[in-house]
């Protein structure tokens, strides 16, 4: 892959990491950390670990996101920081 | 300051990941909510990963499948990405969604309990219900 | 020749077999969970004599032959180890048939398949020789170990998602650091990693990684400034739960942290910092553990205060750094552990009956439930450190290892802890022996909770006057050579 | 606090960084860590595994216990979820129940459910806080499910030959049942999955990896030793290996399905399984 690219998908990683910490509602942050997920499997792939990245992609920006939208749905979205 | 240049270019990835385990670690101690603690929890495990994938990368190597199995030739280790720690990170991405599971279970109690995800009002409550 | 695997199989497959039982025929689970705990501590005890005859015992899982595949590797103290967990969840497990059975209602099978899963979790972190598989090993263990703690009322679920925090960051660092030595040294087997380490020149990365390892499990094991997850888990949860995993998780990370010190890193030269810190740390823990106890009016997390305590003292025992100080360590983790169960068990008895543990609510114990109370009374006096009892053999080893050392404020600490603990146990008998009981106490003494607490509370005893044969024949032998 | 926490956040990075001086750098293919024990992973799986992705063959044939424990580790985390929020299922539910009558079409609110009315008479239960379903929806995700399920069974079987496996279509046939409960309602997906069977399954597909290691200790080898497949299947030591990895991976789907279904059942509807997401 394009050097540029992979910088590109790292920086997006971590500004993604601080906005699903900062963002002040449970719901988008929970998409945020979605992305964040997705972002973070594209780096894998990047780097050639294709079964790690699947899993990720699977796991982590899908299932993990759906199992915290549940949870977040039952109980609050309010947050204060 | 050259060689500093040198260092940061030929290891940035390692650099992404301490960045990461950082941000994730504030956001374990600093936030209030247990939501986003939990979100803090999953980018500092998520980092870990990102530096044991960057362990098993080598450059020129093409990813970890055998191209061709009919071929006699020795198989060159050089050729191949090492497997060994994506086997390791696929086992702590599922130990991962295992934990987040049971958090937001427990998560899900206490809220059944106190009626707030913030950890200093249920701190509050505890101590004047 | 297969007895080191077959500790931990039973446990797995009662643990399926449980939840499979738990839909169909309920009635069931607890046999189940009965039946493999007891097959798994016979498997234990057989392989401890096996090992005692023919030395350290490998077990090549898959059989692939290490570095490549996972090994299990279990030395003489693993194998005391072994039984020691198996035999505390086997009584445990015995004692609180009642509360497993009504408290759990209809999820008693979960609890059943968990309880066999949390005490298989750490069986195994004793007998991996694989430093990966000891991190899914720990994962095992305390994912389970959140649940069990978990289930309960009021604050119970706050204090086990704290503990599931905190535990989480610390099986994290311990895997960050185990991924720092695989970048080092391109293996994770422990024996091919302490070959390599030794060969290889010492280095500021060689060093980050052990202190990353260390980090980690001073986390996991509640030492002094990472310990406030440990009295809110074990003073909130059901008694089954509580006197489940405070024999088990602290001692067994200590185990971890000899384990990696003398199988993995006998080569490697530690930075001085590390045991400076290591020490302070312990010292700290001892005294905090002892004042917060102090100021606990429930008694079960008073106990719980007291293991903070404790954590110190092994702690400090192993990083000072002489053979005796080590030996006092090793021993205390199975004195710690047996005098644990028997407090827990009769707490749990006891609170069952009283219902609150505040020092007021137990008047007149000793006239009601003097069989428990006896057993109290027998832990309490090791925990004190009252000669014949096992609690005073380790703590004399750990003193006279302090004193060769030089260590005179970990000396203090260990005095002073002891004193404090005099006064708070007590404090207990004082309200239970000359208060005369409410109007309504109405307490019951059954043998089947009575038959457990006794045989271990006896065990304190024989393990006590058999510690030189204990120190002899299990742990002498594992502690190198190079340590004096 | 948070200005402590960056203090010692910052320490952290800062120790890292300095036990970073003695890495290898980036991609570099003479760090210890390519070549110690991972050569031969690469130079030899094929040869004893036949199964060309290294990742799959190291995963569940040389680190199979590994990967059986992580199985466990699902297993563990379905039971603890069910252990902690699960409620009793003699308490009555609290919250508020609709029914739709359905020829007239008038709605009935109830406080509590303790006794059900009979559900599949003149009464239908509607959700209390989930709008009604879209035709769109419904029917889109109707079509797509059994494609999304066919391909998870694709990356199961062929895990051995490109990326995927156990753990990949496991979660992948949990995540069809997941659009199944989110484009209809958490019923629809109780009544094709009921609670009893995913407990099975989940206790099941551990059970099926266990059974295959326990097949090694039945002939006399070491446990998951698949050696014992080739032997009983009649078939190359190698090619009895691959089949053990397909055993045991399928073992894995099982658990994983499940054990992710009882999780999102139980979190979407608090642990009254009866309405959610």
């Amino acid at each position: 892959m394009i050097w540029e690219i992979k910088l590109l998908a790292l920086i997006l990683v971590i500004i993604c990491a601080i906005a699903a910490i900062n963002v002040k509602d449970l719901l988008g942050a929970a998409i945020i950390f979605g992305i964040y997920s997705f972002m973070m499997c594209v780096q894998w792939l990047a780097m050639g670990a294709v079964d790690v990245a699947f899993t990720e992609a699977s796991i982590g920006a899908g299932i993990s996101t759906a199992l915290m939208f549940a949870a977040i749905f039952r109980t609050t979205r309010r947050t204060k920081d | 300051m050259e060689d500093f240049l040198t260092q940061l270019t030929s290891k940035y990835n390692f650099w992404a990941y301490i960045v990461l385990m950082m941000i994730g670690l504030y956001a374990m101690i600093a936030k209030g909510n247990l939501i986003k603690k939990l979100m803090g929890l999953g980018i500092f495990q998520t980092a870990i990963m990102l530096f044991y994938v960057a362990i098993g990368s080598k450059a020129g190597a093409t990813i970890p499948i055998l191209l061709d199995t009919h071929s006699k030739e020795l198989i060159d280790f050089a050729d191949y990405i090492n497997p060994l720690p994506h086997v390791l990170m696929l086992t702590a991405i599922v130990v991962s969604v295992a934990t987040l599971g049971v958090a937001l279970a427990l998560v899900q109690r206490i809220f059944d309990v106190h009626g707030t995800l913030e950890e200093d009002e249920i701190l509050e409550k505890i101590k004047n219900p | 020749m297969h007895d080191v695997v077959l500790t931990l199989l039973p446990l797995l497959l009662g643990a399926f077999l449980a939840t499979l039982a738990g839909w169909t025929r309920s009635v069931l689970a607890y046999p189940v969970g009965a039946i493999a705990l007891l097959t798994s501590f016979g498997f234990a005890v057989k392989l401890l004599c096996s090992v005692l005859a023919h030395g350290t015992a490998t077990y090549l899982l898959g059989g692939w032959s290490p570095p490549w595949g996972i090994v299990f590797v279990v030395d003489t103290f693993s194998a005391g180890m072994l039984v020691l967990i198996s035999a505390s969840a086997l009584f445990t497990f015995l004692a609180f048939r009642a509360e497993i059975l009504d408290h759990f209602a209809e999820k008693s099978a979960a609890f059943v398949a968990l309880f066999m899963l949390t005490v298989a979790g750490h069986m195994g972190i004793v007998a991996t020789g694989d430093l990966f598989n000891l991190y899914v090993l720990i994962e095992v263990a305390a994912l389970s170990g959140y649940a069990l703690l978990g289930f309960g009322t009021g604050r119970s679920p706050l204090a086990s998602l704290n503990y599931l925090c905190i535990g989480s960051v610390g099986a994290s660092f311990y895997l960050l650091g185990v991924g720092y030595l695989y970048m080092l040294t391109g293996s994770l087997n422990m024996a091919d990693l302490a070959r390599i380490i030794a060969a290889s020149p010492v280095t500021v990365s060689m060093h980050g990684a052990v202190g990353v390892i260390l980090l980690g499990l001073w986390v996991k094991m509640a030492l002094f400034p990472f310990h406030g997850w440990l009295p809110g888990a074990y003073g909130m949860t059901s008694p089954v739960s509580a006197t489940l995993m405070a024999p088990l998780t602290t001692k067994v990370m200590v185990y971890v942290v000899i384990r990696i010190l003398i199988s993995v890193l006998p080569g490697a030269s530690i930075p001085d910092a590390i045991p400076a810190v290591a020490v302070t740390l312990a010292t700290a823990a001892i005294f905090v553990g002892s004042v917060m106890a102090f100021r606990q009016t429930d008694q079960r997390r008073m106990l719980a205060y007291i293991l903070v305590a404790e954590v110190g003292y092994m702690v400090g025992g192993v990083f000072i750094g002489n053979r005796t100080a080590m030996t006092g360590a090793m021993l205390h983790v199975f004195a710690d552990s047996l005098m644990t169960l028997t407090l827990f068990m009769a707490v749990g008895s006891i609170a069952r009956q009283r219902g609150e543990m505040t020092l007021g609510n137990l008047s007149g114990l000793f006239r009601t439930m003097p069989f428990t109370m006896a057993a109290f009374v027998l832990g309490a006096m090791s925990m004190i450190g009252v000669p014949p009892l096992f609690g005073f053999f380790s703590k004399w080893y750990l003193l006279s290892g302090a004193l060769a050392s030089g260590q005179y404020v970990f000396m203090a600490g260990l005095l002073v802890s002891s004193l404090v603990n005099v006064v708070l146990f007590f404090r207990l008998f004082e309200t239970a022996f000359f208060d005369a009981p409410g109007e309504s106490v109405r307490d019951i003494e059954h043998w089947s909770r009575v038959t457990p607490l006794a045989i271990v509370a006896v065990l304190l005893i024989v393990a006590g006057l058999s510690s030189g044969l204990i120190v002899d024949r299990l742990i002498a032998g594992i502690i190198p050579a190079s340590l004096i | 606090m948070k200005k402590a926490a960056l203090v010692a956040v910052l320490l952290a990075g800062a120790f890292l960084i300095l036990s970073m001086e003695n890495f290898s750098s980036w991609g570099d293919i003479e760090s210890p860590a390519s070549r110690h024990i991972s050569r031969y992973f690469i130079e030899k799986s094929y040869e004893d595994t036949h199964t060309p992705n290294f990742v799959t063959a190291v995963l569940a044939d040389y680190r199979g216990f590994d990967t059986m424990l992580e199985t466990v580790v699902v297993f563990t985390a379905a039971l603890a979820c069910f252990l902690i929020v699960r409620l009793p299922s003699d308490v009555c539910k609290p919250g508020l129940f609709y029914y739709r009558h359905a020829s007239t079409g008038l709605v009935v609110r109830r406080r509590q459910a303790c006794a059900l009315p009979d559900e599949g008479g003149a009464f239908e239960r509607v959700d209390s806080d989930w709008p009604p379903h879209d035709v769109v929806v419904t029917t889109t995700c109707r079509m797509i499910i059994p494609f999304i399920q066919l391909y998870a069974l694709y990356v199961l079987a062929h895990g051995h030959y490109s990326p995927g496996g156990g753990f990949q279509g496991g979660v992948i046939f949990a995540a069809s049942y997941v659009l199944l409960a989110v484009s209809h309602d958490l019923r629809t997906l109780v009544n094709q999955l009921t609670e009893r069977f995913t407990h099975l399954l989940a206790a099941a597909g551990v059970l099926v990896y266990f059974g295959t290691g326990l097949l090694g200790l039945a002939k006399g080898a070491n446990f998951l030793d698949y050696d014992a497949v080739a032997d009983i299947m009649g078939v190359s030591l190698a090619s009895g290996h691959s089949l053990g990895i397909l055993f045991v991976e399928t073992g894995v789907a099982m658990t994983v399905t499940a054990a992710l279904v009882i999780i999102f059942k139980l979190l979407s509807s608090r642990g009254a399984v009866t309405e959610g997401l």
